[in-house]
């Protein structure tokens, strides 16, 4: 059955009928029960799956990860929602030392497939803290997968692998685009959908890989249809750790050039990696150098200033533009 | 599973009864002049006010968001009066009351709402430390501050105390109970200030704690109280105490106001999803304004042509504010870099002229806007 | 700044004096067979033995490290013998003899101190979840679990319950009071076992809090209480009682074990620099195993001819023990990418077979071995 | 007078001259006080500052950092000491929410001039969490200093410029190096030190930079000299945030091939950044594309595998032969 869904409600969709094939896969998180989480993503699962299976934990984030750990221990596979990206820092130790390493330190008799849902990103106009780009920090993280959807297909398929996936993975949801709609089939195959890990191609072009992932895929496109001269391959990322380098590289071998775009600070940001190893890997097929566009090496700015801070179509095509300088 | 939360009827000082009596405590007498009733019954007044404008002004478009302290106001005002100028108190986010008494302009609050600063105001020039909306983390910054008063040597009868505000939510955050540790081995002069609204967004008490908050101190080895956070001369008075102890050299004290939060969350909330209106209304019946205007009228320290006043007073105030809000000048861009470092930094100047170049390049190309 | 920790002489369950004589207490009342004292004193003796070994066998340099568990025995060996095989326990870093006691054998524990593994053994097989170094981490995976066993149904009488592990230290860390809190308003049924060993490294509990620890889980909901962590027997009742009392749905107590590391923190640290002998001696006078040992004299619960045989299978368990050390397997390079991920993942899979190359690149290079 | 001094004893040294020339600043941390910190690092400070201003915390990281901030906030200069580079992530929201935003939030009202002293690295032989190199991270949060150490010189006087930084300065100590030796000239004037922000040219060379920091700048020396056939030029970068791409780029230039080692996990680390941005301003004088050398994505191993694990002389000079290859 083909539904119009929102990314949103693709996500409370894919939990839905994660939580009905198996009776293990748990909700937690502040506000996720009777509100239905200040977004609405698990909306109608408290009612629903009832209060043991949509757990309205304490307001403690190294709580939420710290017991979902213990209940993963225990055969479960908790879906943690952090409310926003800025609170999730209080949860760093446990998902950096405890959750990305359980695996491996008890050479693999432990196992801790904990989800942790983080929305994520700018551009809603909201006060401080809840604004922020942190995928780098995961992304460094060795034991975490990192995800991020920028539709709601993929966001509908990939929470559901996320939650199978006997790894910790960290999804990224792009906040201010929850509300973007496209045609879904809840009923199709799971074995339909493009794996977990892959890249796609989400435009075809000659002349120009425009990288992007989670809210800035969006933009991305649109920059590509606004650039009248050149044309633009679009490549949606969707996992940042590991990444599909296969299907990049790939593209820049064609395209001879490579930008990237992300919400993120630039510096330290997923863009400088994948630079440095596009560069590597395509040496000779680069035309110029790997272009980054980011937002600034600042904090979070308040939001009457958000959208100078983050790049927009204009700060991407002068990306754009400056590739095609070299 | 069963949740034991046993919230029953503990002690709780009370100094005015929601009918306006006064009652007597033995703990905490109560020093206060008629003028000073009549100031704290202004403030509640007025405070409302600010909170009604901003709630409005949100629902315009004016501000993005706005958190309200409706039925909060005795809390803060009779806890924040109990403060003295050398005195420091660190908010959450909720604190307008807490502002206002701190002398802080009410236009200045609404910048980090419209999203024109992420501040606003001098915390040295109020002593109020700027609103903190990560849940718990200023409570270890007021610790640290009462650490600090301490090495200077700055406590004593005339000295300095802080005052730390935070929510029944904020009571599970690790840096909560870290603060009272730090704060309980060190002796700091600090008071936790605890409103219990009864809702953290969507969840109840019971969600995070199994027995009142205030008996977590004794745990950690300070005194809690249990206050009527809607009576303003409980609220005066017993934090009034607990900081003179603390500047004392006596260590910290927890209150917990039990209160409650008569608005949403936040203007993005929406309340009926969770909540129903009997207890709105259970509430109505303590609110902090209507006893203390009964207690005035019976006990004739006012009389109508103050209430008529402060009311005035109120709708001056509103009206000036509705025109602040939209004065609030809006940030520059090259805002973005402003005081990120207090040193030159090569990155960020380097960025900051780049976006310079940037943005001139608009204006270069002219009434076309660019591209 | 004076600290004003008072730590008086509380409360202290004991049923077994320092001179050997059993106390009978109303609320723990001890049911224990010869053969299970016997049992207890040999525990108490051979975990003693392993910890002595092993720091042995580290300043050989056979070990990088160890956490000696020296005059926590009696602690250890009564909490975890009070477990059923279906319980869970979560161990900090030097629950020697709650591992001992879950049947996890002495070897498995010297890898990770040897630097062989990080782990060492199936948590699933033995009731044991892996040593945990970052301070407080554990508390929550614990209640976690406690979690789970209620989602299982798996709770009443001949259920299980979950035992966390922690120290005087952790007592300030964030994750404890988190956990505290987690594990209350879910009535899970997990059991906080604090060994409040009289040091944080350099340490004193006076840096940590400010009243004695057990009195902290009042401010929690839940009761704890304060044992004399050398006495074997009171561990073991109470453990017992805290853990039932979890599993038949009564929710989480904190027992504080009041017990003393008499080593070093680790085989890297110096006492000397922090802490007075005479302390040790004091302590010395409430050894676990003399006190135990005098009462089974005493009521002629064993002979000679028993404690010499324990005697000698400890000293066969230290030979052992020293030749599984030294044989133990160490790790292969390519381990490095052992289990990081379940799935295949290319970002791993690929720098392993670059690593494979860049081995094997050495082995081609012959006998020269490589640069 | 010039002493020799080990890098631990540099710190200490600087501590004290510090904590004598400003009664503001402060030293806290688990057992700085008379154990002298677990490395020695703070040894008699507490003996002549007293406990007043060497103060033993309780065993609680974001503790020790949100009570600083405080302390910072009534105009003292806390330095913390984080007691292992694996214990300081229960302190990341107080870092990286509170302390690298203050500043700017306020408008530049408020100051928290707070340094975290973290002993980081491997090769040790220690146990989990205590070998981590997780300073991308912080590099990644705007409104940090990030600087770290490879000599006693160095210590001696960037410790104290640290303290003297308005700004929150995160100074990384390279553990494994404590007891490395070298002269210091400790009354020399504070003007006569390099700036805190400088890299340096720790070896002069024409044909390839080699670029380190912290406690691989002595394993990128042993191998530059190992390296008979090419010239090595060795960068040490010193500060991580921001970078002196001046000194880098004037060296890449020169030499036309940068290889760039660091004990981090390679993706997502300090490499891949500097990559990026060198790739981006010197991509005609790029002979090859920046080579990095560095951890494997995974958790830190047990101590008998960190040898593979962390990049040595020969994993460098394997780097460096592949820049020659292209
Ligand atoms: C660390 C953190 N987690 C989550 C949030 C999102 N959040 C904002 S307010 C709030 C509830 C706070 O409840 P309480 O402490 O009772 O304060 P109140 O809003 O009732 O004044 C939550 C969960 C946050 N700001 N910080
Ligand atoms: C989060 C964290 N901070 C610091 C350390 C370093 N450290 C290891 S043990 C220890 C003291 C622990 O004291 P306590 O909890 O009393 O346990 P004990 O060692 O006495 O058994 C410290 C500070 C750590 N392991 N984890
Ligand atoms: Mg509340
Ligand atoms: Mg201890």
């Amino acid at each position: 059955m083909s539904v119009n869904l929102t990314i949103g409600k693709a996500i409370n969709a894919g939990l839905r009928r994660a939580m009905e094939s198996d009776p293990k896969v748990l909700v937690m998180g502040e506000d996720v029960g009777r509100l239905g989480g200040v977004f609405r993503v698990t909306d109608q699962l408290h009612k629903d799956f009832g209060a043991d299976r949509v757990i309205d934990t304490p307001l403690a984030e190294s709580g939420i990860v710290g017991t979902a750990i213990g209940l993963a221990l225990r055969g479960y596979r908790p879906v943690c929602e952090i409310q926003f990206d800025g609170f999730f820092f209080p949860a760093t130790n446990q998902t950096f030392s405890q959750l990305a390493k359980m695996r491996r330190r008890s050479a693999g008799a432990l196992s801790v497939p904990v989800v942790l849902r983080i929305p994520y990103g700018g551009g809603i106009g909201a006060v401080e803290h809840h604004s922020e780009s942190p995928e780098a920090y995961f992304a460094h993280t060795a034991g975490l997968r990192v995800v991020t959807v920028a539709n709601a297909v993929d966001a509908y398929w990939m929470i559901q692998q996320a939650i199978t996936s006997p790894d910790p993975v960290v999804f990224f949801e792009p906040k201010r685009r929850y509300y973007d709609k496209a045609e879904v089939d809840t009923d199709a195959s799971p074995d339909s959908a493009a794996a977990m890990g892959s890249a796609r191609i989400a435009r075809q072009g000659s002349d120009l890989t425009l990288l992007a992932y989670g809210p800035m895929v969006k933009t991305a496109l649109q920059a590509a249809e606004a650039e009248t001269e050149r044309s633009i391959e679009v490549v949606d990322l969707r996992s940042l750790a590991p990444v599909d380098y296969a299907t990049v590289e790939e593209s820049v071998r064609r395209t001879g050039r490579l930008v990237i775009a992300h919400e993120a600070p630039v510096t330290g940001g997923i863009g400088g990696e994948v630079a440095a190893r596009i560069t590597e890997s395509c040496f000779y097929h680069l035309e110029s150098p790997v272009i980054r566009v980011g937002a600034f090496d600042t904090p979070y700015p308040q939001s009457r200033l958000e959208e100078h801070y983050l790049p927009d179509l204009d700060r991407i095509l002068d990306g754009v533009d400056r590739a095609f300088t070299y | 599973m069963s949740n034991n939360t046993a919230h029953g009827e503990p002690e709780l000082v009370q100094l005015l009864t929601p009918d306006g009596e006064l009652r007597d405590h033995p703990d905490y007498p109560l020093e206060i002049s008629t003028e000073e009733i009549r100031g704290l019954y202004r403030d509640l007044v007025l405070v409302r006010r600010v909170d009604t404008e901003a709630v409005a002004l949100q629902r315009q478009g004016e501000l993005g968001l706005w958190a309200s302290l409706l039925g909060q106001e005795a809390a803060q005002i009779g806890s924040a009066r109990a403060l003295r100028p050398q005195d420091m108190a660190f908010p959450s986010y909720r604190e307008h009351g807490v502002a206002w008494a701190r002398g802080v302009a009410p236009k200045e609050l609404l910048g980090l709402f419209r999203g024109v600063t992420n501040g606003g105001w001098d915390p040295a020039q109020y002593g109020l430390h700027l609103y903190t909306i990560v849940i718990g983390s200023q409570t270890l910054h007021a610790t640290g501050y009462a650490m600090g008063i301490q090495r200077d040597g700055a406590t004593g009868e005339d000295g300095s105390a802080v005052v730390a505000y935070f929510g029944d939510g904020a009571s599970s955050q690790g840096d909560t109970s870290e603060a009272f540790t730090f704060a309980a081995v060190n002796n700091a002069p600090v008071v936790f200030f605890c409103q219990n609204n009864q809702w953290a967004i969507s969840e109840p008490p019971d969600r995070q704690m199994r027995v009142p908050l205030y008996r977590r101190a004794a745990g950690f080895g300070f005194p809690g109280v249990r206050i009527d956070g809607n009576d303003v001369l409980a609220s005066l008075a017993v934090t009034r105490k607990a900081m003179q102890q603390a500047r004392e050299g006596q260590g910290p004290m927890l209150i917990e106001a039990f209160t409650y939060r008569m608005g949403a969350h936040t203007t993005n909330d929406d309340p009926t999803r969770y909540r129903v209106p009997a207890e709105l209304e259970e509430w109505k019946a303590k609110d902090p304004i209507l006893r203390l205007r009964a207690h005035m009228q019976a006990q004739g320290i006012a009389g109508d042509d103050f209430f008529t006043e402060v009311e005035s007073e109120a709708d001056r105030l509103g009206e000036q504010l509705r025109a602040e809000c939209r004065s609030l000048p809006d940030p520059a861009p090259l805002d973005i870099f402003h005081e990120v470092y207090a040193e030159p930094n090569t990155q960020i100047d380097l960025q900051r002229a780049e976006f310079a170049d940037y943005l001139a390049s608009f204006e270069d190309a002219g009434a076309e806007g660019g591209r």
